[in-house]
């Protein structure tokens, strides 16, 4: 059970530090799919612990909305970055001060 | 355990968040059949405005009947309906004050998309347990991920593209509160979290959840996002989120501090807010000081506003939620009617620097008029909603025993002084006609119309402060 | 126990007639004067006749005593419980108003003369007016605040007269110096009044006199020392003296009026006014008498190194007042009050004699540039020689008996030393005088000679016509012929009182004078005996220096040698001229350095460091600071999402923390 | 009703006067006039205009729209239409239907403060009032000071102090229940010493500011310098004793014992502008900065006058405060004059004017006589009730310290007088006809009440509740 939280703890840190970290604006996304995905397995998680379906509804609420997330996210990664040739969020500066 | 099925009672309670959705659908059925031309941009908004206020109306019936819908998930009475009318006000304004947003061809897309967004916020000041929190939420951001990038310009797609990291990233952090505070005690429902036994567990998610709430209200230091993306995003976008993003997370904030958390552990949890609220005041002014342009400089405002607005919670008086939601109308009606000042002076990105407005006096002396009334009225002087509302602020916020706050609050406003009437000064400054720049001037009635209705509720509002009575959140 | 002042309560319609109408005929003047020039003139000399009628009409009241009330009183308005205003006209007030409305017509006639033809000629009588006025303010008040507030007004009009002749700068000077001096003065009555208010709770002389024994004889020093400031600084006292002979920049017959006859006399008004007051004040009457002395001495000592003959007459009318104040000042006010009455007919005259001189010379006043007027002007010899041998005290002129009197009471009241400075004044007064006489009348006329000649270095420091260059006034003056009674008319009046008032004074303690004041003042009941002077030696003695005096003049300036080698001998003593004398003690220059440079230096270090540096600069400091703040934060703003990112998560850290650390405190 | 009408009419009507076309001045100007004429009118006849008062707020504590006389509020009500009847008869100023307008707007807001009988109302107009003078500053200032230093001066000091106002009415209501109190003796509770330090702090910085007493004055030289000057005369004259009447009518009532704390303080704040006002105004060369620090003198003398509590005192500091709004504002109106003439306000460049424009040296030396308390005029009667009052309340060092600027202000009066006027002719200036008979005449009844408070300042204690405030006082 503790292995369980721990384990989307973990995931939900290395999703943090993704999104910090990364420059690549997909791997900024999957980085914060993978910190809904934490919290999809801690909800599950706990949902087993408390023996109630609560947790999974939630999780498959979360699920359906990181998916719409997801699609919207990359449609305006690619129009944002259609012009470049590679893309980097940090090109994304223009808006400043 | 009520009963599984969902009752007719419990559709009544969402007639409204209905009634604007299909108006969205409509709008975009109507578009398929319209020639292109302006025709389409006039009917989008129509419906959308017609939708707006039905659902407005049917909200305003709800007032007074307290009832909680779908086991719990869901509560209509005095307190959702106060911040759902605030939210479909602003979203009306919003429409009015841009004549919908983007080109011809995309109106009736934005309009959807904002009608929608307005639905999540229906849904979350009704909200009363943490899924439909997240579920309001995410409606509201998701339209508002492609409003902000509807325009032509880099920056608006850069604007959009911040947003969607940063609110993404800020729903995964209020994700993992709620999923800690699930599992602190087995529920997702407040009701059940307020008798909830006081754990670690329990206080990381609500800190969590706060932290995300924080992201949405835009407070120190989670606001460094508000400047880029109310910049970059199209005006009426930025109009709407300055309003309604705002209306419906403070929605969930009272709700969460009044009616969620555990008696005893209360106080200490919400310490961290105040503090950011203090914050905020201090900061947002401050860097408002530095701002030329008038969308970056309303949104440093809007942060020090928030801040004011979070401190008549403080104590979690009766008195200072209703003097907060008082405030949070003032605020809606001066910051909309700056948006749509701006709206009438500028073309639809309202890309204007402060420098543009010089001698708007000489030229345009009741523009420039209304304008000063606004910003007054941000100040907080007299004879405007905001100073009193500034009064009542202050008085719930001493009464509760944070002088402190009060303190803070009146040296913010020392401050912010400075920004407004730096703007009031560049407009009735004398300078020879040589060196007025020419502005493009709307002359579309209904902008003019929506600065009129705001300048009239400022001042009515200032006059006489009608607070709603009955807004304490339920409980149970 | 004397009547005190506080006379019998009645309605006197005449009273007000003897107020208002110089503040009347100002009125009309200021207005209408402008436009009909010539009826401004007679109208204001009418408002001060029919006042010195009127005068002579309510002398029954002034005398009447009874039941211990003197005089006539008549209640005006009340601010609050004790500040009551009213009119008190006793025989005190009599005296004064007689010479004000009294000479002040001979005067208004003569100005009439002398004025004619001034561009501002209905401006000076509104002024003149209205000085009537606020000098009748003074002397019929019946409380303290209405005599300051006569006091205040008086020296307003003063300034004004001063300052008439307004384009030259040396006169604006003059009168704002007269004016600040003054204004000290004031402050220094406001201040008795407060004292006294606290003490009696009333403004009023009845209740004040009535309830000496309630203060504290310290207070009661402090009272006597606050007014006599402002009796200093108005009459001319050491050391707030230096006012009087610049103050000569006015019109010669202001001069005459107002510097000689009335306003500097106020002093000596008031302090015979509160003679209860310095009856019951040893201290205030050793000091008092002290600076009165010392003001004789002082003046007449720079009597002898004077040219200006306007500013001769200046210190000697100083050195009078000293011997007024030395009289009242310890206690003889009967004969102060005397010499009062005695000089301001000698010494108005005298101004009159000298104005003749000027107004024909054309505004000449340096003395050096006379000389040898006695035939061309002999009607202007016999008046100033009759106002000298008054001024002298040569027996039989009415400056006999009054300086007599005084220095006599002085004895009299224990002051041997006051009294021989007196002798000693008199004996120096006599040498000036005469020598202005001689200078003047005899010898050759000098007018023509170079003034470097004289040794006149800077003309503009000697008062002479060229100092006031270009003189539109005299210009005119010279154009128009007034008729020559005018202004001859009322000085030969004058020169009959001038002989004969003092004759009041003879006969001791049976004569008139006394039986007049007898119930009036009360007895000064000295701690030390007095000295007892057969009359008879007192008055040799005096008039032995006196006749020194006049000799030693002789010798000098009027011995036909020295009449004949008159330039020269001129030209060594000014030359020779000691600075000490010439610079007037130096008192300008000290009040300069230690009061007027300091406060400017200090206004100066306010205005321009503390003010703009020290308080605003915390508010600018401020403002920067925000400022910069502002761009601090926007420097924060780099634009790169994963910053803001990176500072949400540290703001996520730092929630966590606090969480956590309340969840284990728990 | 009457007093209604004196608050709102002058606002509205300055509100509409933006109605009227932009060319229209001379209407623009008479209808000023008119109402500034009505106000005086309304407010002779009837002195006894009850209250007017409508609830306002229930929560969180009770307050009004309570409009009405107060503790030597009438005074000043009269004063002020008198002081803006005069200003807006004086001077045409460029743009006079803004101008105008501006001014009614003004007359209305302090009409509201001191008329207000509600603290919160109180607050209210004291912060409306801002906005005028600021728009004013902006838009009459000379362009060389860059429209800016000045208002900006002014506005951000008087900003925090109306917010501390704010802050301290909200505090009162919280811990009073009700803020319609003042001018109400029964209702002086007075407020506990927990919150009363921090209430009073509040107040008194407000009215420190607004005042202005040292060290808080140098926003002023400035805005004084900047307003046009019929602006100026009614800020100087009626505006600066919004903060003394603060202290009396809110202080003295419901503050007592803060108050009495606060003395000493007080006393040493008040000397030093006193001294440091008269000193500074030695040394000026701007005409309109010299009478801006006399101001600050002679508020000094009223600030420590209050503060002796001494009913003498205070009888004397309500004279002086109505004579300090008379002399100030004829004195601004006879410098706007000059200025209009000359150009210049810098006393170097003036110089013997007097010999072409007597009437108006005539003018300026009232006033200045009148300010460097001549007896016999207003400003001596208040100098004298206000020193014997201290002394008779023990004050024996700042009785005699109060005699000191006296000197010293003949002495900058007259150079102000002398400099401008007297002397040699000063070819340099451009040689103007002297005043009209309408610019004599607006000074008028300035003058005329010099004259009669000073010869008898009886009336203003009869009327108008100053028992009320003295009793208090000696609580």
């Amino acid at each position: 059970m503790e292995s369980y939280i721990a384990l989307s703890a973990v995931m939900f840190f290395l999703g943090v530090v993704g999104v910090i970290a990364r420059r690549n604006p997909l791997i900024v996304l999957m980085s914060i799919e993978l910190m809904f995905n934490a919290a999809n397995l801690a909800l599950v998680t706990f949902s087993k612990l408390w023996a109630n379906n609560t947790g999974h509804i939630f999780a498959f609420l979360v699920i359906t909305v990181a998916a719409a997330e997801a699609a919207i996210g990359l449609a305006i990664v690619v129009v944002a970055f259609r012009k470049q040739h590679y893309v980097d969020v940090d090109e994304a500066s223009t808006l400043k001060g | 355990m009520s009963a599984p099925y969902v009752s007719p009672q419990d559709l009544g309670t969402i007639w409204p968040a209905l009634a604007i959705a299909i108006a969205s659908l409509l709008a975009l059925l109507a578009d398929l059949f319209l020639p292109s031309g302006s025709a389409r941009r006039g009917i989008a908004v129509a419906i959308g405005i017609i939708g707006l206020l039905a659902g407005g109306i049917l909200t305003a019936q709800l007032y007074g009947h307290p009832f909680i819908a779908f086991n719990g998930a869901y509560s209509v009475g005095g307190f959702s309906v106060v911040f759902s009318e605030i939210a479909i006000l602003g979203a009306i304004l919003t429409l009015a004050l841009g004549l919908g947003i983007g080109r011809d061809d995309q109106v009736a897309g934005t309009t959807a998309l904002l009608l929608w967004s307005t639905v999540g916020a229906i849904l979350m000041a009704g909200a009363n347990n943490l899924m439909m929190v997240f579920l309001g939420l995410e409606l509201l951001s998701l339209g508002l991920y492609c409003l902000c990038g509807i325009s032509a310009r880099r920056t608006s797609r850069e604007a959009a593209m911040k947003y969607l990291i940063l609110s993404s990233m800020a729903s995964g952090f209020l994700l993992y509160g709620m999923a800690l505070l699930f599992g602190s005690n087995g529920s997702v429902q407040f009701s059940d979290l307020v008798v909830a036994p006081v754990n670690a567990m329990l206080l990381l998610g609500a800190g969590l959840f706060l932290v995300g709430i924080a992201f949405k209200l835009s407070l120190v230091p989670f606001h460094l996002w508000t400047p880029d993306v109310y910049e970059g995003a199209p005006l009426a976008v930025t109009a709407y989120m300055s309003v309604v993003t705002k209306a419906g997370t403070l929605a969930v904030l009272a709700r969460f501090a009044y009616a969620a958390l555990p008696v005893q552990a209360a106080t200490e949890i919400l310490i961290p807010i105040w503090t950011l609220a203090a914050i905020s005041m201090i900061v947002g002014n401050l860097g408002a000081l530095a701002q030329t342009d008038m969308k970056r400089l309303l949104a440093y405002s809007g942060i020090a506003q928030v801040g004011y607005i979070v401190a008549a919670f403080a104590g979690q008086s009766a008195l200072g939620l209703r003097y907060a939601i008082f405030y949070l109308a003032a605020y809606t009606f001066m910051n909309l009617g700056a948006f749509a000042v701006i709206a009438i002076l500028s073309n639809s990105d309202g890309i204007i620097s402060i420098g543009q407005l010089a001698g708007l006096a000489q030229r345009r002396p009741w523009l420039a008029g209304a304008l000063a009334f606004f910003m007054v009225g941000l100040a907080g002087l007299p004879p405007t909603a905001g100073f009193t509302g500034k009064i009542l602020i202050l008085a719930s916020t001493v009464g509760a025993g944070y002088a402190w706050l009060a303190g803070i609050l009146i040296l913010g406003t020392c401050i912010s002084a400075y920004v407004y009437f730096k703007i009031v000064r560049i407009m009735f400054v004398r300078i020879d006609e040589a060196h007025v720049k020419p502005l493009a001037i709307v002359h579309n009635p209904l902008p003019w119309i929506s600065v009129a209705v705001c300048a009239i509720a400022v001042f009515a509002l200032g006059i006489l402060p009608i607070t709603p009575s009955d807004v304490l959140p339920l409980v149970r | 126990m004397p009547a005190h002042p506080l006379g019998l309560e009645g309605t006197f319609p005449l009273l007000f007639l003897i107020w208002l109408l110089p503040l009347f005929g100002a009125v009309m003047i200021w207005a209408f004067g402008p436009r009909f020039k010539s009826f401004a003139g007679p109208l204001g000399a009418t408002m001060v006749g029919v006042a010195f009628l009127a005068t002579l009409a309510e002398w029954h009241d002034a005398t009447a005593i009874s039941g211990g009330l003197a005089g006539a009183h008549q209640t005006l308005f009340t601010w609050l419980p004790g500040f009551t205003f009213g009119l008190l006209f006793d025989r005190l007030t009599l005296t004064w108003t007689l010479i004000i409305t009294g000479v002040g017509f001979l005067i208004h006639v003569y100005s009439i003369g002398y004025l004619a033809g001034d561009k501002a000629f209905a401006r000076f009588f509104a002024y003149l007016n209205f000085f009537i006025f606020a000098m009748l303010t003074l002397v019929l008040s019946d409380n303290f605040v209405g005599l300051l507030v006569g006091w205040g007004l008086v020296g307003l009009a003063s300034y004004f007269l001063i300052g008439f002749w307004f384009y030259k700068p040396s006169a604006v000077a003059a009168a704002r110096k007269a004016f600040v001096i003054n204004v000290l003065g004031d402050v220094g009555i406001l201040f008795a009044i407060v004292v006294i208010v606290a003490h009696v709770g009333s403004i009023s002389y009845g209740d004040t006199f009535l309830q000496i024994p309630a203060y504290t004889p310290h207070d009661l020093f402090i009272v006597c020392v606050a007014l006599f400031i402002g009796c200093a600084a108005k009459s001319a006292q050491v050391p707030l003296h230096t006012w009087l002979p610049d103050a000569m920049e006015g019109p010669t017959p202001v001069s005459a009026l107002i510097h000689a006859a009335t306003m500097v006399t106020a002093g000596v008004y008031l302090i015979a006014r509160c003679a209860p007051l310095w009856t019951a004040s040893a201290d205030a009457r050793e000091l008092v008498g002290a600076i009165g002395a010392l003001t004789a001495i002082a003046g007449a000592v720079l009597g002898l190194a004077q040219w200006d003959i306007k500013r001769i007459l200046a210190y000697s009318t100083m050195s009078q007042i000293g011997y007024m104040i030395m009289g009242v000042g310890v206690g003889a006010f009967d004969s102060g009050v005397l010499h009062f009455l005695t000089h301001a007919f000698f010494k108005a005259q005298l101004f009159l004699g000298a104005g003749i001189i000027i107004h024909h010379l054309g505004d000449e006043q340096d003395v050096r540039l006379m000389g040898g007027l006695r035939k061309t002007l002999p009607f202007a010899f016999v008046a100033m020689l009759t106002g000298v041998l008054a001024i002298c005290g040569v027996p039989g002129f009415s400056g006999f008996f009054s300086k007599d009197a005084i220095l006599s009471a002085t004895l009299a009241h224990g002051h041997p030393w006051l009294y021989a400075i007196g002798v000693l004044t008199a004996g120096i007064t006599a040498y000036y005088m005469f020598r202005l006489l001689f200078v003047v009348f005899f010898g050759t006329y000098r007018g023509k000679v170079d003034p470097s000649d004289l040794g006149i270095r800077h003309p503009e420091l000697a008062g002479t016509a060229s100092a006031s260059g270009h003189h539109p006034a005299a210009d005119d003056a010279h154009h128009v012929h007034p008729p020559a009674w005018l202004m001859s008319g009322p000085v030969a009046i004058l020169i009959v009182p001038t002989v004969l008032i003092g004759w009041l004074a003879y006969g001791g303690d049976a004569s008139p004078w006394k039986t007049f004041w007898e119930p009036v003042f009360p007895k000064v009941v000295e701690t030390s005996a007095g000295f007892a002077l057969p009359e008879l030696a007192g008055t040799v003695l005096v008039f032995g220096v006196v006749l020194i005096g006049f000799a030693l003049a002789y010798l000098r300036y009027g011995t036909p040698a020295v009449l004949a080698q008159s330039v020269p001998r001129l030209r060594t003593e000014t030359v020779r001229m000691p600075t000490v004398l010439v610079n007037e003690y130096y008192f300008d220059a000290a009040i300069d350095a230690l009061f007027v440079r300091p406060a400017q230096l200090l206004g100066r270090f306010f205005g321009t460091i503390v003010d703009p540096l020290a308080l605003d600069g915390v508010v600018h400091e401020a403002a920067h600071t925000a400022a910069w703040l502002g761009h601090l934060f926007r420097s924060f703003q780099t634009g790169i999402v994963r910053v803001y990112a990176l500072s949400i998560a540290l703001g996520a850290a730092c929630f966590a923390i606090y969480y956590v650390v309340i969840g284990v405190g728990r | 009703m009457i007093v209604t009408a004196l608050v709102l009419g002058p606002i509205l009507i300055g509100l509409a006067l933006y109605a009227i076309p932009k060319s229209a001045d001379a209407l623009a100007r008479g209808i000023g006039i008119v109402v500034a004429a009505l106000c005086a009118i309304a407010v002779i006849l009837v002195p006894g205009a009850g209250d007017a008062s409508v609830h306002w707020l229930a929560r969180p504590f009770d307050a009004a729209f309570h409009f009405g006389y107060g503790p030597f509020s009438y005074w000043i009500v009269l004063l002020l239409a008198l002081v803006t009847l005069s200003a807006l008869t004086a001077l045409r100023v460029p743009r006079s239907r803004d101008f105008t307008a501006q001014m009614l707007i003004l007359l209305g807001a302090m009409d509201g403060v001191f008329l207000a009988k509600d603290l919160l109302l109180f607050a209210l107009f004291w912060d409306l009032m801002l906005l005028p003078v600021f728009l004013m500053l902006i838009g009459w200032g000379t362009p060389a000071a860059g429209h800016g230093t000045a208002a900006w001066r002014y506005l951000i000091y008087n900003l925090a102090g109306g917010l501390c106002l704010l802050l301290a009415t909200a505090g009162f209501g919280v811990v009073h229940g009700t803020t319609d109190v003042i001018g109400n003796p029964n209702s002086g509770v007075a407020i506990g010493e927990v919150w009363g330090g921090w209430i009073f702090a509040g107040f008194a910085f407000a009215f420190l500011v607004k005042t202005p007493v040292f060290p808080f004055h140098t926003w002023m030289p400035d805005t004084y310098a900047e307003l046009p000057p019929p602006a100026v005369a009614v800020v100087s004259a009626v505006q600066s004793k919004a903060g003394l009447y603060g202290f009396i009518a809110i202080g003295l009532l419901f503050l007592g014992a803060q108050m009495h704390d606060a003395q000493v303080l007080m006393f040493v704040l008040g000397i030093a502008g006193l001294l440091y006002g008269a000193f500074v105004a030695l040394t000026q060369t701007d005409v309109k900065k010299i009478v801006a620090y006399s101001s600050l003198s002679h508020l000094g003398l009223i600030l420590i006058a209050i503060f002796s509590f001494d009913p003498t005192a205070l009888k004397g500091a309500l004279v002086y405060i109505v004579a300090h709004g008379l002399f100030s504002g004829a004195l601004f109106l006879s410098l706007g004059y000059l200025e209009a003439r000359e150009e210049t306000r810098s006393l170097s460049r003036l110089g013997g004017l007097g010999a072409n424009n007597p009437r108006l040296a005539g003018a300026l030396v009232i006033a200045a006589l009148a300010a460097l308390g001549l007896p016999g005029l207003a400003g001596f009667a208040g100098e004298l009730l206000i020193i014997t009052g201290l002394y008779h309340a023990g004050f024996l060092i700042p009785s005699i310290l109060a005699l000191v600027p006296i000197v010293v202000a003949a002495a900058y009066m007259l150079r102000l007088f002398q400099t401008a006027m007297n002397g040699p002719q000063r070819l340099d200036l451009p040689q103007r006809k002297d005043l009209t008979w309408i610019e004599g005449l607006a000074l008028v009844p300035l003058v005329a009440g010099l004259v009669l408070l000073g010869v008898d300042p009886g009336p203003l204690f009869t009327a108008s509740g100053t028992e009320t405030v003295s009793v208090s006082a000696l609580r």
